[in-house]
Parts: structure tokens; sequence; C-alpha cells
């Protein structure tokens, strides 16, 4: 599955409130995160879709060639 | 007026991947999602397996996200109005 | 009419939400004892509340062993008590608050309590608490009441019962 | 291929005209909300905490009444004239309703605005709630007046343009879209009947000193008899959207109609005999009626929660059609790239969100935790702030076009639009939920008080304070992508397709379900019983409490007699 640009904002987009509610996540279990912890988390979420459509663009190139 | 535009409307409702494209503007075009159709799929074909899945996420959601609400935060709380 | 049945399945689940959320709140009311702001607070002239035998001299009142009465009346932009004295009352007791306006509507809110109320003129808000915990408490008015509504704010001490002054109307 | 303008001119031209008025209250109204988020966080303070009512005021009014209205006044004229698939019926008629909706917002953000200027004499920071004893200017009320008669003119033009279409399809199914657009109706005019009772009666009387007293608990409960179901009067055009327009954005087809019928059926039943559930704390109300008003107000969940379900199934549809598979990579196989489809789909899961938060709401005795907190305001920019106003940006995207006969000027631009006010609304309603279960209190110019700190569970009020207003400079700034969007669209050159309009068949139709889903009268007689049922007691118990026009005198909102009232309390 190729992951667009566009694709690849949307994700972004997502993983903001993903990493927002992870303090009330575990605030329901009664672990208080630091903020620095969210902003970490978020870092790596971003690297995460950065490789993903890294990826998934040089894997397009292959398959460029079919089209 | 209104019998005239039916036919041309009943077939504009058809999705309809092998219309000829007319004069278009460079680029996307807004809504022109139904030009990527690669197969049909009619009600009886289609299984929302997927759709399901998500909603039944939500619902978990919902009800732990109201239990704690409820029971934490609201019961939880100080001064609470008994009378 | 088709319907699928992975919708009638969610239909289903749906219904259940909802008898589940009004069965937490009945649950609420009757097992938790938790009661609503009704309309057993009575109404009084807001034009006349200084001739009014408590809201004419507001502030605390005991009524029983452990039971206190306080009268609030919010005006534009104090309590009264609340903004210029603070509301104390004695831990461990029973407190019903009876709330009026003398002018617009406000909100009358203990902060991060869920004591919270309005304020109508003409209609008297009354609620009951325990406090069971020795603190001060903000009031804040949570109705936007005219341009100095920021402003509006107060105090409720909740002190050990040996600080506590039991002055008739005072607090 | 003609688009819509190129068959129907002249109502190209009423849905023009209604848009610009919706857009220019959007960009208005987005810079007061970017005022208001820097102000009470404390992060700039332009002007005395005193205008900020103002600026509230109008935010209020433009963005959650004028905005909202009047796209839904273009987005119905369009719909009702598309799927009918004729011209409305006496255009004179519609000019009439635009002019009188124009001219009624024209006085009320007059009577609003002048607040700025004290010299003026004229002031309306009453807030989009307006409620009595605080007293606005006439102009504001007459405004408001006029306004609404504005909008039931446009809903007798509608019902006529459907009456002449009956007249000649005997026995068709109503069109969804028009189907759709006469329920709402129907809803509405049962539900202003509070807010003119209210108005007409009451408060512009008053106002002008003909009667001299009100009772604040009667107006209020009229308002809100008017209030609740207001919301979904700005929600229905985002289902007509989602329904019919965004399954075509996604490549598929609406799983069901009779189903998106059944869900506006149960909306004209219900969205009316629950405002009571806005007055959980109020007294003068006996626990009882609140408790009828929840029950509703619960059930009035399950059309929600049946959308949700539909509208997932139909973009699944188009997924799947576009070559999606599995349980959920099928959501990678989504026109991500277009911002009409990009901006309902995130605005559809804002209101999964919002849905929750409103759940909260809606309990009766859960209500004391986050009653008047920023609990609320945080609540209503997930629904109205976005499921509502980011489905009526993005759908602009597409409808546009259709109207100008030009294309959209920037793609990416859109995109990032849409995308930006999804983030921008994550970060500014988080942290709104969170300060309003810390207990601040929505509504003030400066949530910092002297005689206490607030306290939170997980972080700090300045951190939460932080979010809110970068969360509001982004939504400022795709207000301003979105305006600079439709702007250059409008001067782009007029092409042939500038836009793809067809709108597929749903998968199931309306032919196999019950004739008796398009019975109105039936609906409607049904919905006025509730109604009755609903709030005969509690009107009649609130009057005779303190009498039909009570014995509260008018506290007018003017600056001077802020002034005064100040030095009251400093003395």
């Amino acid at each position: 599955m190729r992951l667009t640009p566009a694709g690849a904002l949307v994700l972004v987009a997502f993983s903001v409130p993903v990493a927002i509610e992870l303090r009330t996540l575990f605030g329901i279990f009664g672990v208080a995160l630091p903020l620095a912890s969210v902003v970490v988390f978020e870092a790596v979420l971003l690297a995460a879709i950065a490789v993903a459509y890294v990826a998934s663009s040089d894997s397009d190139a292959d398959a460029a060639a079919k089209h | 007026m209104s019998t005239d535009t039916e036919g041309e409307s009943l077939a504009r409702r058809e999705p309809d991947t092998a219309r000829p494209e007319p004069e278009r503007p460079y680029g996307y075009v807004v809504g022109s999602a139904p030009d990527g159709v690669e197969r049909e799929l009619s009600h009886d074909e289609f299984d929302p397996v997927g759709t399901l899945t998500l909603i039944f996420a939500y619902f978990v959601i919902l009800v732990v996200m109201w239990v704690f609400m409820y029971f934490v935060e609201f019961l939880g709380r100080g001064l609470t109005v008994v009378g | 009419m088709e319907i699928h049945a992975y919708e009638k399945l969610w239909l289903g689940a749906a219904l259940l939400l909802i008898v589940g959320f009004i069965g937490t709140v009945a649950f609420g009311a009757v097992g938790a004892g938790v009661d609503m702001i009704d309309d057993d607070g009575g109404t009084v002239d807001p034009g006349a509340l200084d001739q009014h035998p408590k809201f004419g001299d507001p502030g605390v009142y005991q009524s029983g062993p452990n039971e206190y009465d306080v009268y609030v009346v919010a005006q534009q932009f104090q309590f009264q008590p609340g903004t210029a004295e603070a509301i104390e009352v004695p831990v461990d007791s029973t407190v019903t608050f009876h709330v009026t306006s003398a002018d617009v509507i406000h909100g009358f809110e203990v902060v991060g309590t869920n004591a919270n109320t309005m304020a109508i003129p003409g209609q008297v808000s009354t609620f009951t608490v325990e406090t069971d915990e020795v603190r001060d408490h903000g009031i804040v008015c949570n109705e936007y009441c005219g341009s100095a509504h920021h402003a509006m704010e107060g105090t409720v001490k909740v002190v050990p019962d040996d600080e506590f002054n039991a002055t008739d109307g005072g607090a | 291929m003609a688009t819509f303008v190129d068959r129907y001119p002249e109502e190209a031209s009423v849905v023009k005209a209604c848009l610009t008025v919706a857009f220019v209250s959007l960009g208005i109204g987005a810079f007061f909300g970017l005022v208001q988020a820097l102000h009470r966080t404390g992060v700039v303070r332009l002007f005395s905490s005193v205008d900020y009512y103002t600026v509230l005021t109008a935010h209020g009014v433009l963005l959650a009444l004028v905005f909202t209205i009047f796209f839904l006044l273009g987005l119905f004229t369009w719909a009702i004239t598309r799927s009918l698939e004729r011209p409305l019926p006496n255009i004179r008629l519609t000019w009439a309703w635009v002019g009188l909706a124009q001219a009624g917002t024209v006085a009320t953000a007059a009577a609003i605005l002048a607040g700025f200027v004290p010299d003026i004499g004229v002031s309306a920071d009453v807030l989009f709630t307006f409620y009595a004893p605080m007293k606005a200017h006439p102009l504001f009320y007459a405004g408001l007046a006029m306004f609404i008669v504005g909008t039931w003119l446009a809903g007798a033009d509608w019902f006529l343009a459907y009456r002449e279409w009956r007249k000649d399809n005997p026995d068709e199914r109503i069109p969804l879209q028009t189907f759709m657009v006469l329920t709402t109706m129907l809803m509405w005019y049962l539900a202003t009947i509070g807010v003119a009772v209210e108005v007409v009666v009451f408060l512009l009387p008053w106002s002008f000193g003909i009667v001299e007293t009100v009772n604040p608990l009667l107006t209020r409960t009229l308002f809100w008899f008017f209030g609740h179901p207001v919301v979904y009067f700005w929600l229905m055009p985002a289902y007509l959207m989602w329904y019919t327009i965004l399954p075509k954005l996604a490549g598929g087809r609406l799983f069901s109609d009779p189903l998106a019928r059944v869900v506006f059926v149960l909306f004209l039943l219900l969205s009316t005999p629950v405002g009571i559930h806005h007055q959980y704390l109020d007294p003068g109300i006996a626990e009882g009626f609140k408790f009828i008003a929840m029950t509703n107000t619960m059930f009035l969940l399950l059309p929600s929660l049946l959308t949700a379900f539909t509208v997932v199934a139909s973009m699944e549809h188009g997924a799947r059609q576009r070559g999606g598979e599995g349980r959920l990579r099928w959501l990678g196989a989504l026109p991500w790239r277009d911002p009409a489809f990009t901006g309902m789909a995130l605005a559809g899961l804002m209101f999964a969100a919002g849905g929750f938060s409103g759940m909260i709401n809606a309990g009766m005795n859960i209500n004391y935790l986050i009653h008047n907190t920023l609990w609320v305001p945080g609540h209503f920019h997930l629904t109205v702030g976005t499921a509502v106003a980011l489905t009526m940006m993005a759908g602009s995207y597409w409808l546009v076009p259709q109207l100008t006969g030009r294309k959209l000027y920037s793609r990416p631009i859109g995109l990032a639009q849409v995308v930006l006010w999804f983030v921008g609304m994550v970060f500014m309603s988080n942290a709104m939920h969170r300060a309003g279960l810390a207990g601040v209190p929505r509504r003030t110019a400066e949530p910092q008080y002297n005689s206490f700190d607030f306290t939170t569970t997980m972080g700090s009020i300045e951190e939460l304070q932080l979010q809110i207003a970068v969360g509001g400079t982004l939504l400022f700034v795709s207000v301003v992508l979105f305006s600079f969007n439709m702007l250059a669209s409008a001067i782009e050159d007029p092409v042939e397709t500038p836009v793809d309009d067809r709108l597929p068949a749903p998968l199931s139709g309306a032919d196999g379900s019950p004739r008796v889903l398009d019975n109105l009268r039936l609906w409607t007689a049904i919905a006025v019983v509730l109604v009755v049922l609903a709030y005969t007691l509690p009107l009649a118990s609130i009057v005779q409490d303190a009498g039909l026009f009570g014995n509260v005198p008018g506290v007018p909102m003017l600056i001077g007699n802020f002034v005064e009232s100040l030095a009251g309390v400093i003395a």
C-alpha cells in the first residue's frame, strides 16, 4: 500500500490527538506522565510516519515501471 | 423541464467510470474519487467489517470513559450535592 | 427495507449504551443519593430581598446540631457573603445553601466540587452538601453577568469545629 | 457536462449570496475567536476585559447563528433545486427571504458591534443566549426576529417547490435531499416557536419599555426550547452532506437511504422536547421534568450513533471499490488528497469525540461536574465548531465550483486548511475540556482569580492556557487559508467541468422502505405531541411561580452602567 503525501499529512494530524490523549489514558490507571514524555512520544510517531512515507515512496518507484 | 433532464440525471446518478472525460482543468478535480473505482460492489456483496471494527472500538472507548467520568471524576469529588 | 446484520447489531449496542447511561444516572440519583437543584427553594421578590427574613441578612445560620443554612445573594459583581467576607462552615456538618440573585442571572460554583448552581432572580436555588475536609474552596460566578463578570469570586472556608464561630446570621 | 450554475443560474446566485454572508461572518467571527483565545489565556490582551464580552457576543452570534444558518440556507436551496430537478417556483420570494435574513443580520451585528463605541449608546453585550434580565438594545432583538422570519420564509419557499414537484410526481418517493430539507425545516418551525414567543412577546416590548419586567426563568426556558434544537439545525446540513455527498467523495455510495430517512425523522421527533437538559442546575424546575428531558436526550443519541455506522460504512464502500482491503487497511485507500473528503472525514472523527463529551453534558446529575465550565465550549467547538463548521468548509470545496463554474484555486492549500483545523481544534478543545474539569468557568475574560488557584489532575493550568492559545491561532490561520482559497477561486477562469458533481444512487434505495417514512404530517403531529408533553407542565409551573411577565426589571448592558456598578463594588 502506497502512502501518499496526503495520507502522510492526515496521519501526522491523527498523531496529535493520540499523543495528547496518552496522558489521559495513563491518568485512568493512575500514572502521571510528564509533558516531556508526550513530546517524545509525538516525535517518535512523526519519525515513524516519515520512515513509512520514505519507504513506501521507494517501493513505489520500483512499482512505477508497471504503470 | 424536469422530464428533459430526467434521463440525463439518472445517468448522472450511476457511477460511470468508462464515461469519456469532458474538458477538465489541469490537476486533481475535487470530487473525482469515483474515477479511482476498480470494482463495483453491490449491497449484497459488501460486508462493512471495517466499520464494525471501528464502531466496536468506539463503543469500548465510550463505555470506559463514561465509567471513568461518572464514578471516578464525578462521584469521587468532594461536596457532592446530597439534598 | 434492507438492514445489514452488522447495522442491526450496532442498533442493539447503541440502545444498550443509552439504557446504560440512563441507568447510571438513575443509580447516581437513588443509589449514590445525588440530588438535583429543583423547585423546592421557592420564589422571592428580587426587588425586596432586604425585607426577606434571611436574604435581608444573608450569611450562615445554624439550624440544628451539625446542620447549617447558608443564604447567599449573588449580584453584580459579588457574592454576599463570599466575596467581601468568606463563607465559613464547620467540618463534618450538613450545609444547605440557598442562593438567589438580586439583579441578573449568575452562577454559583464551588470550584473543583460538585456544588454548582444557577442563581436566577426571583428563584431560590437550594442544595445540601456534606463537608468532610478542612480546606478553603474558591467560588466563581460561572454565568456571564456583565462587564466585570470575571471579577466575581469568593471563598468558602471549611474550618475545624473549634475554630467555627457560630454567630447568628454572620460568617 | 454542465454543472449547477449552468442549469439553474438564478438559484446559483441565491446560493452564492447566502454563502458570501456565511463566509464573511466566518472570517470576522474567527478573528474574534483568535482575539478571545489570546485574551482569556493572558497571552496578548489588546483591549480592556470589558470589551471582551462584546467580542464574545459577536463571535457567538456571527459563527453559531449567522455563519451556520446562512450556509444552511444556501446549501438547502442547492439541495432542493438539485434533488427536485427544477428551479424554485418563485425567485422573487426567494430573494425576499434572502434580503430579510440579511437585513436582520446586519441589524443584529450593528447592535453588537456598536458596543465597541460607547458614545453611540447602543449595546448588546448579552452573548448569543441573551438571558433576560440582561437587556440589549431593541435593534438586537428586532434584527434577530427579522432573521428568524427570513428562515421561515425560506422554508415556505422550499415547501412550495416540493408541492409543485409533488403535483407532477404524485407517486414517487421524496428525493432524499429534499426529504432531509423538509424534515429539518419542520423541526425548525416547531423549535423557533420558543424563541419567537420569547423575543416578540417578552423581550422586544420590554426593551422598548412597553413592559416593565420579565420572568427570567420563563424567558430562559423559552430560549432553551429553541436553543437545543438549533443545535440540530446547525448539524442537519452537515448530516445532509455526510449522507449524500461524502459517500461519493469517498468513491462509494450511501449504504442505506431508508436509514437516513429514519435518522432525520428521529431528529424531527426528539430535537425539541429536550431543551430542559440545559437547565439541569436551574431552580424552579422540578427534578422529574429534568429526568424526562434527560431520557429524551439520551434517545436522541440514537440517530447520531446510527449515522456513525451508516456514514462510515459508506466510506468503507468507497474504499473497497477503490481497491481497499483488510479490516482496517482500507482506510488507506480513501481519497485523502481531496480536501472535501478529508475535511468531512476529520470532522466526523471529531464529532465522535464531541459526542462523548455531549453524553456527559446530557447526564442529569453528572452535569454538576461540568455545568458552565470551559468543558461546555470545549464540547461545542467539537460539534458545531468542527463537525458542522469543518464539514461546511470542506463541502464548499466541492459545492462552490458548481455555483461559479470555476475550479478550486488550490487543492493542496485546501488540504492543509482542513488538516490545520483538525490539529488546532485538538489542541484547543482538549485543553478546554480538561480546564473545565478543573472548574475553570466559560464566558469569562480573565479566568485568573485572587482568592484561589485552579488545580488540575494532570499537567498545569499554564500548560492548558498555552494549548488553547496555540489551538486558537492554528484555527485562525486555517480560516485565513480557507478565505484566501475561496477568494482566489472566484477569479479563476470558468471551465466546462470545474468539479465532479455526479451523485451516485444509494446501495439500498428508498423503494423497499415503508411509505410511512415519507408521511411528514404524521411525524410532525407526533413531534408536536411530544413537545406538548415535555413542556406544558414545566412552563405552567414557571408561570404560576412568578407570573407571565414576572417581577424582575431589566439591567441594560451598557458601559455607563458598568462604570457605576464597578464604583459600587469598590465603594
